[in-house]
């Protein structure tokens, strides 16, 4: 099975009111390629999950900046002023999640698992209308599995059969969002022959990952 | 007066402790890290996914990959570790975090911390901060006493929380106040400060400790 | 009749699939690594904590640290990974294994599975067994028909289920069943035996498909 | 903070009647020499946490013959008769819990997650006396965090903080449990400097580690 594709064939995966995670912290980590690729072919209406809106001139910042995106799941919006304008002018539905919540919502959506029980966000907004399940006498909040259409994520090195490593802080939530989407594309700065990663060292093993990119590196 | 922010960061990291993983916040909270007492060896962790958190690297020397939870350039130290956001967030929630240190817009008599949004105005989201303060084993906030005038600690917070009863310690210039059952108590105070000038830009009834310090400036 | 052993992992073989994860229980279901049709890639995991799993080693050439799940010498390989237990398991439970091939002490038309223990007399517990057989996309029961005489294929299991619902194909020396709704219907017989022999070793009653095939030996 | 220990110093931490986590699979992975020093001292009445009671003459496995452990919170127990024997005696409480759940179990206790929301076990006896949640018409098994007083674990390479590497197969629930006890032991095949291990190869930061003894190797 050849995973390596073309840019064109792999935002080809990717349809109008898709969901799409997308890895990446503030743009470290993110696949800059595949976005940018989004944005040419004028794909819309998309929901991102991701841990931020970055900055107007990067990724998924300007993803919101195009409007592509209808909807965004994440932690924080602070660093991208266009975002904050669309979700108060009503043109972009805002979804603000802590980012630990976040972190286990989208494992929990890979790993098989009912929800995530956290004490993060007991006693403020975070907690309304979801429910609460006591457990020896402890309150958590029941956050619910995120799982998306369409994984895009970004790696340091891939080999050909899919097997991950990240570099450094790029790695953040991109390990996780290639368990939890039905289709998962990683952008690689690098791609390797098969049996030069060390099985020791992936990061994201191989049957995660559904087609390769060549990233720009 | 030295410079306010210097005062702030010496003395909240007189609080550190000889094997200590802490967090600090963007902005005054990260010059904590210039004042760690000589002989002891703490940890920083950076949440987008590392321990082992270094200064800022000099223009020019910046390592791809590697940026701090602001997005900035970042370095790392020997024995550092890189993990992704649920690990990261693991950390937090764990209880393996000795001590996070944020800014505030308000924080109150009952350890209540608001530092995320200011509906209609300003919504950058909670980031990691809703995890560090619910997850952190000590959370001292670090701030200027007020804002431009305006007062900051209160006898209950008006804007939407980040946590609930989370807070133990605040640091202002003008001193430090212990959260306890009982209410804020100062427990040290600015050398050249009276307790009723602290209690005049403070809303929350301040508790007098009997052992009432001077500030080490 | 050719070794019974044999002709189950053969059968069993063919219904793998190229880019398939898949995991082979203890005992029989391990030889059905020997019979991957060619020309088809299909990856092996071992829950103790890898994929990519190969043959046995040969005596003398164990590998430190490289056992398969049963503690037993293993390989790995080209595009092998290892990863720690939680994500074995996230794996299994999260619908990324493709397949799942065990043996049975009991398996029934509602596609109950019972495998791991016998009340007062053996109990082994259930290792990896109930998350295998909930998560696996496939699930395959690979035995012989009966154990020394005894019926194992029934109405209903009697033993303590190991999962309810979930065995898809049940594979034996004398047949192909396949659960459906309205029961276990007959798909393939060994090309030496009559519907009423296979009935007669089975408590269950069998559909009998109109395309009644030869089993391939 | 000096971890490294004597293997004398460090089983001083663990006493009679305690909870200890014990890394391994089958034996692989284990921490031999810790284990030994535990049946030296005559340490009894421990509650174990583990993949398995592994084999009557290895690691956990002689714990169990040694009469050392009242109670084990296992996967599995097939390869050790001596405790299948001692649990129909009565004289040993076996938990048997399925090994998925365990892996969840231990890391929810040691990410500060409320319990595990699972599939695996449902319509079995492993659901008896449990509450369930249901979320989005699915329904799941609450499963409780686990965390211990002590776990030991083994690692291959450990530099002098802490940081861990695990080999192959060995590394399968060692690095969840470092991070689910108060006090973690980690017996290290080899100890290296500093700096030595690349911050993105650790796999255990150094964080979670108490103490670090010398393995045999």
């Amino acid at each position: 099975m050849e995973k390596i594709i073309t840019l064109e064939e792999a935002v080809s995966k990717i349809s109008d009111g898709m969901t799409v995670m997308i890895g990446g912290f503030l743009g470290t980590g993110s696949p800059d390629l595949l976005v940018d690729k989004i944005i040419e072919k004028g794909i819309r209406n998309l929901a991102v999950v991701a841990n931020d809106t970055s900055f107007p001139d990067q990724n998924i910042g300007k993803l919101v900046v195009g409007k592509n995106v209808s909807k965004v799941i994440v932690s924080h919006i602070g660093t991208n002023p266009e975002t904050g304008r669309q979700m108060n002018a009503g043109e972009l539905d805002v979804v603000l999640v802590p980012q630990g919540t976040l972190a286990e919502q989208v494992r929990a959506g890979g790993a098989g698992l009912g929800g995530v029980l956290t004490p993060t966000g007991l006693g403020t907004i975070v907690e309304e209308g979801k429910e609460k399940v006591v457990v020896d006498g402890k309150t958590f909040i029941l956050e619910k599995p995120i799982r998306a259409d369409i994984a895009i994520i970004r790696a340091s090195k891939v080999d050909r059969k899919g097997n991950c490593v990240f570099d450094k802080a790029a790695r953040n939530f991109n390990p996780l969002m290639a368990m939890a989407a039905d289709t998962v594309i990683v952008e690689a700065d690098e791609i390797v022959e098969v049996g030069s990663i060390d099985p020791d060292q992936v990061m994201t093993p191989h049957i995660f990952v559904n087609y390769i990119v060549k990233g720009a590196k | 007066m030295a410079d306010v922010k210097t005062i702030i960061a010496k003395r909240v990291a007189m609080e550190l402790n000889d094997g200590d993983l802490v967090n600090l916040g963007i902005g005054l909270p990260t010059l904590v890290a210039n004042f760690v007492p000589e002989g002891i060896d703490v940890t920083f962790q950076s949440e987008n996914g590392f321990i082992g958190m270094g200064n800022a690297p000099e223009t020019g020397a910046e390592i791809e990959n590697l940026v701090n939870a602001g997005g900035l350039p970042s370095s790392v130290l020997p024995g550092a570790a890189f993990f992704d956001s649920a690990m990261s967030f693991a950390i937090i929630r764990g209880g393996h975090l000795d001590c996070t240190v944020l800014g505030a817009l308000q924080v109150d008599a009952k350890g209540n911390l608001a530092n995320w949004m200011i509906p209609g105005k300003k919504v950058p989201g909670m980031g990691g901060a809703m995890d560090l303060v619910t997850g952190a084993k000590k959370v001292i906030v670090a701030m200027t006493h007020t804002a431009k005038g305006d007062i900051k600690i209160l006898e209950e917070c008006t804007l939407p929380l980040t946590a609930k009863g989370q807070v133990n310690l605040i640091i202002t210039e003008m001193g430090v106040m212990e959260v306890t059952a009982k209410g804020l108590v100062l427990k040290e105070i600015h050398p050249d400060l009276s307790v009723e000038e602290v209690q005049a830009a403070t809303s929350a009834k301040l508790i007098i400790a009997p052992d009432l310090k001077k500030m080490c400036l």
